[in-house]
């Protein structure tokens, strides 16, 4: 009689822990993937420009230490020499310098052109154009020494399809405010 | 008898189990390239680019232009030289592998020995909407041409992104065991896509 | 016969239903545990390296904690392996009641007295070699460029690290007269577990290393080469010849006696951890006058030793003593092993690499499922992935779908081993008897 | 309680000298480890079977060319040239010749690096591909003024392949090790004065 009691007792425990068990699951294996994942999620939004922050047309956005306004976004059309159905496009910001860290701050400095559809283009080295001397990319004003309150003028070149000029807005990403990135609108917007 | 049923299923189970141990993915095959098979003509869509092999051809010399000094590359096997075509999907990205993988799975890298042209040649910055021309250049030995695969990624030990796999397909032999069709000298000194430099 | 090919596939997935959250749940306990303490490990390798490989005891301690805990959750439901435990403890104390203590001290006790013995056998059998390797790419991980903290494993080829174990085995000798004087009884037993633990993990984890190197010392005399290089054109007659298209050194040089052993371990492993299984359960199964009976000669040996010197034995004791109590549950368990029968070992073989073959295609087929993404993405996913199939890596099996089938199938074998022989025994008795069915109901 | 103090005492010195003699033991074997090295001489005139690569050696001689196979050389220096034909064994394209061989010499600085040149073209360390045979030169640089030495002394490396290694279970060629010494004789540099670009 007492092993059948015994038996039964094991068993309601065991009904117990099984329970018991099932509520644990819903917290342990969200907590086990956090844990797990922490250092991988980290690094995916440090290196990536995932969230945009939209900037409006004729406005500068604090960004990176500095404050960013893109000045123009033009077409460079009827170059020669360029594959069929392609434009050079030319965006231009001027960038008051605020923290001069930017060796840190503007680490992986990235600007690049995005359409409607998202796609996006980095500058291209097939295109050269002459321009003033003052105008530095982004990558070379890192290194320009820049002070507090300087203005910079940066320009960038991209290659892209005719049939997308209409919809592409210039966007940039700095190291040190990954996974945002600013995403400048046009005057039409 | 019972002893003989025991020794048969005992070599039944060492079978199984070589069987098991033999193809049992490991670390590299869990990590490595994600394939997208094609052939010649497909467009081949991976994640970050699309491409399409245009021609294969072969050739005992290449003639190239170094420092604006004409060079002619020999080699001990035969040169391939594959025409494709690229384009990029969501963002502009690099592409800068590809091998060439004989019938018997002898892999054969993309030469160095082209690393002076800076353009049209691997690593190539392509662009979404935009196509771009390029050669690819192996060195490999004669019997590795026929049924062969090129192998094109966008980055060396690209784990579990797509690589590009586009089988090229018999490729006759001539009598001197080179693949049929194999010209003298290729001359790589014009642009792959026709444009001035 | 079939049904020592069907008894336990069923059994395992019956457990596998019955206890799935639990095991699931201990499982991921398993999984946060031992990256908290390899974390911690790895951070303190960076100040020092001893006491980074000594805090990598608490990892191999919490996985051989979670398996063992996972091999007790399913006792319940192991009839057989009870039977067996009941009869060993000895039916006339008729001590049931340990079996109603409270969690806390049978969790205690069951650590004490189970987890050492399989962990000497863990140990043995390079088992700790996966949490060294685990460890040197966490490490290697925070400083990519090797900077500070160089190789960490470097102590393991240090005298000093005869230190570190003097250490733990003077704290543990005063754990244990801590213990002894009252109080917080279980505390100083976790202490005593901890220090033993480290001891066993450091030196067993140094004498296999050194033993390699002692090996390797004599492979590098002169006979050897020549007997290799005779055993070398036996085995492999074609890859000495020079074959025209051609093979790659990488399949020539892998010869055929290689491939003959890594194919033996391939099998044995499976039968290593029923073994490992067999001292989990029969921890009671410590007493060894059956043994010493078995033959008159090893007793006469008995006696002999009893001769010797008190002090010699003293010394003697003083390193194998704990062992021998041990060791004989693995004696137990290879007798229970090589007892039950052929087919249910080539079950249990094939039965344990099919699970081990399965996951890894599980994992490569989830790769494809999920697709190409950039690597950060699939950092972040290969997380997921390996919850669920285990890491990538392939050197702890942790995932939760892979993890609690392997102890259920382990579990379910030992079961059915331990059914056999009592079956077996009513057959003779009563030649038609249903008995062997009514057994599993 | 004398009687078992004193056993005891005695137990912990027989513990004692027995640690110090394993320890000692494994000193000694540490101490012979350094000592056996000895590998055999390998003939100049026989093919090499390392792991990876098959040699053939060539000739060696000392240059005082400006360039020797487009690598650069100060006005007045002299470099020492090692040629020899390398087959890729593997099943794919490697570099992995760096460490294959090292100068033995009291001229050269053991941890000097030669440059390693494809004598084809005089392109600098270029990946070799399976199975194709390509001749080689090792160009180790002397010191100002160093005597021209009668002879090359080389060491012969070779690695053993491994399906997985130990720390990321990653198919590749590990452990390197000598095979044997190679002593070639240094001859008169060759007339035809090669490799200018």
């Amino acid at each position: 009689m007492t092993a059948q009691d015994l038996a039964q007792d094991n068993r309601l425990g065991e009904k117990k822990w099984r329970r018991r068990s099932l509520w644990a699951l819903l917290v342990l294996i969200p907590l086990t993937l956090a844990v797990e994942a922490y250092d991988s999620v980290k690094a995916l939004l440090v290196d990536n420009d995932l969230f945009e922050r939209r900037v409006a047309w004729g406005e500068s956005a604090h960004f990176g230490g500095s404050d960013w306004k893109l000045t123009d976004l033009r077409g460079a059309f009827g170059m020669k020499n360029l594959p069929p159905g392609t434009v050079p496009v030319l965006a231009d910001f001027a960038v008051t310098v605020g923290n001069p860290d930017l060796q840190n701050l503007w680490l992986g400095c990235k600007v690049m052109l995005i359409d409607a559809e998202g796609r996006r283009w980095l500058p291209t080295s097939a295109v050269r154009l002459n321009a003033p001397d003052n105008v530095q990319t982004c990558i070379s004003a890192i290194f320009s020494g820049a002070k507090t309150g300087d203005v910079l003028n940066l320009r960038e070149t991209f290659l892209v399809p005719k049939d997308v000029t209409n919809t592409i807005r210039p966007a940039v990403g700095v190291g040190s405010e990954r996974p945002y990135f600013l995403l400048f609108q046009m005057e039409k917007d | 008898m019972r002893r003989l049923a025991n020794l048969v299923l005992l070599l039944v189970a060492v079978a199984l189990c070589y069987g098991l141990q033999m193809s049992k993915p490991h670390y590299a095959d869990l990590i490595g390239p994600i394939p997208v098979r094609g052939k010649v003509g497909d467009v081949v869509v991976g994640r970050s680019f699309e491409v399409r092999v245009e021609k294969v051809q072969f050739a005992r010399k290449l003639r190239a232009d170094r420092y604006g000094e004409t060079k002619v590359l020999t080699t001990g096997g035969v040169w391939a030289l594959v025409t494709v075509e690229f384009a990029a999907r969501d963002a502009s990205t690099v592409v800068s592998t590809a091998s060439w993988r004989g019938p018997t799975r002898l892999t054969y890298d993309h030469t160095e020995r082209l690393s002076f042209i800076n353009n049209g040649f691997l690593p190539v910055t392509v662009d979404p909407g935009l196509q771009k021309k390029a050669r690819l250049v192996f060195e490999v030995r004669p019997e590795e041409v026929g049924n062969a695969t090129v192998l094109i990624s966008s980055k060396l030990l690209a784990a579990l992104d797509s690589q590009a796999e586009i089988s090229i397909g018999p490729v006759a032999a001539s009598s001197d065991g080179m693949p049929a069709g194999t010209v003298d000298t290729l001359d790589l000194t014009q642009p792959v896509d026709g444009l001035p430099k | 016969m079939l049904a020592d090919f069907t008894k336990p596939l069923g059994l395992t997935f019956r457990l596998w239903w019955r206890f799935w959250p639990q095991l699931v749940a201990m499982v991921l306990l398993g999984i946060v545990g031992g990256d908290l303490f390899m974390q911690i490990a790895a951070r303190t390798a960076f100040v020092n390296h001893m006491a980074g490989l000594a805090l990598l005891t608490l990892v191999a301690l919490t996985q051989l904690i979670v398996t063992v805990a996972m091999f007790q959750m399913l006792l319940p439901a192991l009839p057989a392996i009870r039977a067996a435990q009941e009869a060993a403890r000895g039916q006339t104390s008729g001590e049931t009641g340990a079996e109603t203590s409270s969690g806390a001290s049978r969790l205690a006790r069951m650590v004490s007295v189970a987890l050492l013995p399989f962990f000497a056998y863990y140990a043995a059998w390079g088992f700790l070699g996966d949490t060294v390797r685990q460890y040197s790419r966490v490490t290697l991980d925070m400083a990519p460029f090797g900077e500070g903290a160089g190789n960490v494993l470097d102590v393991l080829d240090s005298r000093w690290l005869i230190f570190s174990v003097v250490i733990s085995w003077l704290v543990r000798r005063l754990a244990q007269a801590m213990q002894k004087r009252g109080g917080a009884k279980s505390f100083w037993q976790i202490v005593v577990v901890i220090c033993e633990t480290n001891w066993i993990f450091v030196g067993l984890y140094v004498i296999s290393r050194w033993k390699d190197d002692i090996v390797g010392w004599i492979m590098s005399r002169n006979i050897f080469p020549t007997l290799q290089a005779a055993a070398h054109g036996v085995a492999n007659p074609v890859s000495t010849a020079f074959a025209d298209p051609m093979v790659p050194v990488e399949v020539t040089s892998i010869d055929t006696s290689t491939k003959l052993i890594a194919l033996f371990f391939f099998m044995l492993l499976p039968v290593i951890w029923l073994v490992m299984t067999a001292l989990i359960y029969g921890y009671d199964v410590r007493d060894d006058k059956g043994l010493l009976r078995v033959h008159e000669r090893v007793e006469r040996l008995g006696a002999r030793y009893r001769t010797i010197p008190k002090f010699m034995r003293d010394f003697v004791e003083h390193f194998i003593s704990g062992y021998r109590s041990r060791y004989l549950p693995i004696a137990n368990g290879v007798r229970i092993t090589l007892s039950s029968g052929v087919v249910l070992m080539l079950t249990l073989i094939v039965g344990y690499r099919l699970i081990d073959w399965l996951a890894a295609w599980a994992w490569l087929g989830m790769t494809r499922i999920i697709g190409p993404h950039d690597l950060d993405t699939w950092q972040v996913l290969s997380e997921g992935v390996s919850l669920l199939f285990g890491s990538a890596f392939q050197d702890s099996s942790t995932g939760i779908l892979v993890e609690p089938l392997r102890i259920c199938f382990l579990a379910a074998i030992l079961e059915t081993a331990f059914a056999l022989p009592k079956r077996r025994a009513v057959e003779i008795a009563q030649p038609a008897g249903p008995a062997g069915a009514a057994q599993d109901a | 309680m004398l009687e078992s103090a004193r056993s005891r005492l005695k137990a912990w010195a027989a513990a004692g000298i027995g640690t110090a003699a394993a320890i000692a033991v494994a000193g000694v074997l540490g101490a012979f480890e350094a000592r056996h090295a000895q590998v055999p001489v390998l003939a100049p005139a026989n093919p090499i079977e390392t792991g990876q690569w098959l040699l053939q050696p060539v000739k060696a001689y000392v240059s005082s060319e400006k360039y020797i196979y487009g690598t650069l050389r100060k006005p007045g220096a002299k470099a020492l040239v090692f040629e020899l034909d390398m087959t890729n064994r593997t099943a794919t394209s490697t570099k992995d010749y760096f460490e294959l061989l090292q100068a033995n010499q009291p001229t050269i600085d053991p941890a000097t690096k030669p440059y390693i040149v494809l004598t084809r073209d005089g392109t600098l360390s270029p990946e070799l591909h399976p199975g194709m045979t390509e001749r080689m030169a090792y160009i180790w640089d002397l010191p100002d003024g160093a005597a021209v030495p009668a002879s090359l002394d080389l060491n012969v490396m070779s690695k053993i392949y491994k399906q997985r290694d130990n720390l990321y279970g990653l198919p590749g060629w590990f452990n390197p090790s000598a095979i044997g010494t190679l002593d070639v004789p240094v001859g008169p540099a060759p007339d035809n004065a090669e490799g200018q670009p």
